[in-house]
């Protein structure tokens, strides 16, 4: 059991606000926050470039914080813990990250994040604001079955639509294109998460929900939402091998497939257990024929000290593969 | 009474922000049953902030009030509940568009069309485990009775049945439905506040008419 | 209490080389697993530069592994959990490194490194490798009082030292002019850290020691070692607060400073609460006029899932900012 | 019995080993209350890697077979722990380099030369909680005894005692240092590892000896 009761905070109600003003300050060469609280490029992107804003529920630090920067997000709203910012925020937003081609609203798929998004693109309409679009993106195999994609939630594979698409929006691509693009990362990344622990609520100091010692739960989503039940814990070879089977299935991801994987840690798992899980997955993946393009381990889009993973593929082409290799520099996300 | 200045619609809106707040660590409680605790206090905080907004307001029209109240809600809470909610009065605001005072014909319009907004935006039908359960019933039956005076209270029990409806049901929308059967026991902490914003309105207009009388 | 009994790995006895297996898989482009087991650059630096070395025991990854690479070190000699490597691999590291201008052993104080490295130069003696050297680095203000620093033990501030040492033996300096660059920053760099729970040990999967729900402990060392004792868990500003001044006071920081700041993550802090953290870091450096010249906030070296974080500053001029803003590419250490 | 070979040498580290293995648990049982838990696991480890590679020499001089456990241990162990007990046996390579056989003034020489070497490089002290206050005292007993026959027990009999001083002591070395106080009451593990040591050469010297009367 790893969820941890005091948490190093000062006033509950002050949580957000102090941890925009900390990571602004000790980032100040990539972030900036303005009056408004929203998190922006210290240095803006060159106008006539298509823009990028996400809102999105605080608490999965570094996301989305962390990827604001070059190659990267221009704007993040960031809500309360785990509650999505409400809808004139988000156009304040909108309003902030324009550069003249459009705005893309990234939506990670969560009731919240989906509703705002829709009022605040209403929001524009009202205030003749066009060019502005929004996308939806879920990665989460766990969350409804295949075939029934548009219904699963945003989990840490969305990682790859962030890279590319902050990547793809430094170029000269209008709106619709990175729409697209956005599009097109989304609909070959699949992502299955587990954990073995769960964790407190940094507002009220309660644990989120209860966990055996001796069990694991495989699917779990970004807030601890349930996923496919609850098991006797294994260990990493075989909680691999229980995982990666239906992620290759969902897409499918066949051999002579390249891809890029990506294993996010939770929070409290260990490196030294992300790599010895991923170990696993590399034999894996070359055993089904898989070649792995790039592979990113660490702690990106984080549920507090939960002790858990989530796995994440992405198919990739020579056009990806560009995207993914170009520069970016968040406080959280660099490629040299 | 049979006609709703502003200055009466205002109140109704305090009257609802004090039993909101009234009730704060209750609602926290049934969200900490069923998602992440923090219904009370962000609902209150959105209703204190909607009343604080309210007195800046010199003179403000019907549809201005329940505009500024859809948006503190919408703004100060965030996430699923603060749209819903939101909508819930943003949707009410087109019907009463330009009037001065509100017959209970208006009322019966920016419920019905608070519901559908809801439901649309929400997704969640009669059943879910969600405000709707309270709210459905309490438009359903305000608009049921064509005298307000009998509607408010009629509205208030029925919000207060579907509330209490909720604690059976297994959740198919909000985080509640993430806890499958184990939520089953658990009253709907969003319907719960359906339910007291009605009996706040109902104690309101009941007070109110009998200092008339 | 945030101590996992369960960890996800395999056969606790392979957890370092499955590990050291599933990083440099990962990370193929950057670091490279020799048949010796050593981790060593995918493309060594050029031919006359000085080499840098480092031995130490696995459990605090990303370091050293994540170390590897462009404008940090050379090889990585990887112990078990918490235990350092024998003086014979440490050779063989040595021997792999070399790049004809020497190469430098750097220790992180503790008794297991400082011995191994010991016995190893003697090897090199013994074998007649001259244009060795090592360096014993240290930080800890915990482990020792001032006017004892080499004494003290080496922690996460040690940072300063990989980065900057890193950037320097890119350039033409000799051994002589690394090892006084390394004594320059460590000679400038002050650590105190602070946990609020312990951890399990990987291999035996016990609970390292006993740590109440409400209590912390400042001072305690990167394997758990005992600090200045326990005291009731305060807030965040509190917790700044109490650990800022000893620091400062020790070397001492002085107005009109300039420094680099770091919060190191033992394991399983969020990075919300380091943020929340830094704020109060930021305050009362300039309050004492202390100016920030950069900061870096998340897991360098960590303890397992210790819940617990490490307050690191170095005192820089001008050489040290151009080395430190040099650019870098370990899998855990990039700087544009 | 006066003199010792290359084969009596090898038999004795196999009589350690065995001992060593036979107490694994026990070691780490001690180190988990003092240390990390892991002395029996990684001394045996290296005991047995030992034995194997003397297997593989094929007419070894009593200097290498020291050489190759002082490496076997250095480098299968690691740590401080690997460090000190590879010293010990390193630094009894000089006083026998060249011999063929070895006498009782060898063997006091390179146990003298072995626990100046721990000492100068571990800067523990009798008193500190380690090997040491195992090791010292049985150096000390082993050269008092002219007669190598009783210097065995002598030597094994203090080692023995030194070891269960530790219990009381609070330790100045290694990670037990960091328990303070909490560490009185538990027995050191480097430095029962020294008892098992020379008791397990005491053992070997008996029955060896009484093989051969
Ligand atoms: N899709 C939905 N449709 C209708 N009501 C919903 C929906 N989702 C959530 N709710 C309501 O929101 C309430 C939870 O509100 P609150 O705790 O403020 O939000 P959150 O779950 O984001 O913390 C639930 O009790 C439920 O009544
Ligand atoms: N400086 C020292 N001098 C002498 N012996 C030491 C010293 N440090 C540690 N030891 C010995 O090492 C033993 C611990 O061995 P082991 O558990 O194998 O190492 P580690 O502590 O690295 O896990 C201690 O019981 C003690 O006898
Ligand atoms: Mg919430
Ligand atoms: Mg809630
Ligand atoms: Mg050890
Ligand atoms: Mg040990």
């Amino acid at each position: 059991m790893s969820a941890r009761a005091h948490k190093l905070i000062n006033q509950p109600q002050n949580i957000v606000s102090e941890m925009l003003d900390g990571f602004c300050a000790a980032y100040g060469d990539i972030a900036r926050l303005t009056d408004e609280g929203l998190v922006v490029r210290a240095t803006p992107k060159a106008p006539g470039k298509v823009a990028l804003v996400i809102g999105c529920g605080s608490g999965h630090e570094p996301a989305m914080i962390g990827w604001i920067g070059e190659g990267l997000f221009d704007v993040n709203i960031a809500g309360e813990i785990f509650t999505a910012p409400g809808p004139e925020r988000i156009l304040q937003g909108i309003k902030a990250a324009d550069r003249g081609a459009g705005v893309l609203v990234c939506v990670s798929h969560h009731a919240g994040d989906l509703l705002n998004a829709e009022l605040a693109l209403e929001l524009c309409e009202l205030e003749g604001i066009a060019n502005v679009d929004m996308v939806v993106l879920y990665d989460d195999i766990s969350s409804a079955p295949k075939g029934r994609e548009p219904e699963r939630r945003g989990t840490a594979g969305l990682f790859f639509v962030w890279k590319m698409l902050g990547a793809f929006c430094e170029g000269d691509g209008d709106l619709a294109a990175a729409k697209a693009l956005a599009e097109k990362v989304r609909d070959n990344t699949r992502s299955l998460a587990m954990s073995l622990s769960s964790c407190a609520s940094p507002v009220t100091g309660q644990v989120m929900f209860e966990m055996p010692e001796d069990e694991m739960e495989i699917g779990m989503g970004l807030h601890g939402e349930m996923g496919m039940g609850r098991q006797k814990a294994l260990s990493a070879g075989e909680t691999i091998d229980l995982m990666l089977p239906p992620i290759l299935e969902d897409l499918p991801f066949q051999a002579g497939d390249e891809v890029l994987v990506l294993l996010n840690n939770s929070g409290s798992l260990t490196l030294m257990e992300l790599f010895i899980l991923y170990k696993r997955v590399a034999e894996k993946l070359a055993e089904a024929g898989i070649r792995v393009y790039r592979s990113w381990i660490g702690p990106y889009a984080t549920t507090q000290e939960m002790a858990g993973f989530a796995l994440s593929l992405c198919r990739v082409d020579d056009e990806l593969k560009a995207l993914w290799d170009a520069r970016a520099n968040g406080a959280y996300m660099k490629q040299l | 009474m049979r006609e709703i200045g502003s200055d009466n619609l205002k109140a109704m809106l305090i009257a609802i922000a004090g039993r909101i707040a009234d009730s704060r660590e209750r609602l926290n409680r049934l969200d900490a049953a069923l998602g992440d605790g923090d219904h009370g206090a962000s609902i209150s905080a959105a209703f204190e902030k909607t009343v604080a907004e309210l007195a800046r307001l010199p003179d403000p029209k019907p549809s201005e009030i329940w505009l500024t109240t859809a948006r503190c809600l919408m703004n100060g809470m965030g996430g699923a509940s603060g749209a819903l909610f939101g909508t819930l009065f943003l949707k009410g605001v087109a019907p009463i568009q330009g009037k001065e005072r509100l017959v209970k014909a208006d009322f019966d319009e920016l419920w019905a069309a608070g519901l559908a907004g809801v439901k649309a935006r929400g997704k969640a039908e009669i059943g879910d485990k969600t405000m709707v359960d309270a709210l459905q019933p309490a438009v359903l039956a305000f608009a049921a009775n064509d005298n307000i005076a009998a509607a408010w209270p009629a509205a208030a029990e029925a919000a207060s049945n579907g509330a209490e409806s909720t604690r059976e049901l297994i959740a198919r929308q909000g985080r509640a439905k993430y806890l499958g059967e184990r939520g089953i026991g658990h009253q709907d902490p969003g319907a719960t506040t359906i339910a007291l914003m009605f009996e706040a309105l109902d104690s309101y207009w009941r007070e109110m008419t009998n200092g008339k009388t």
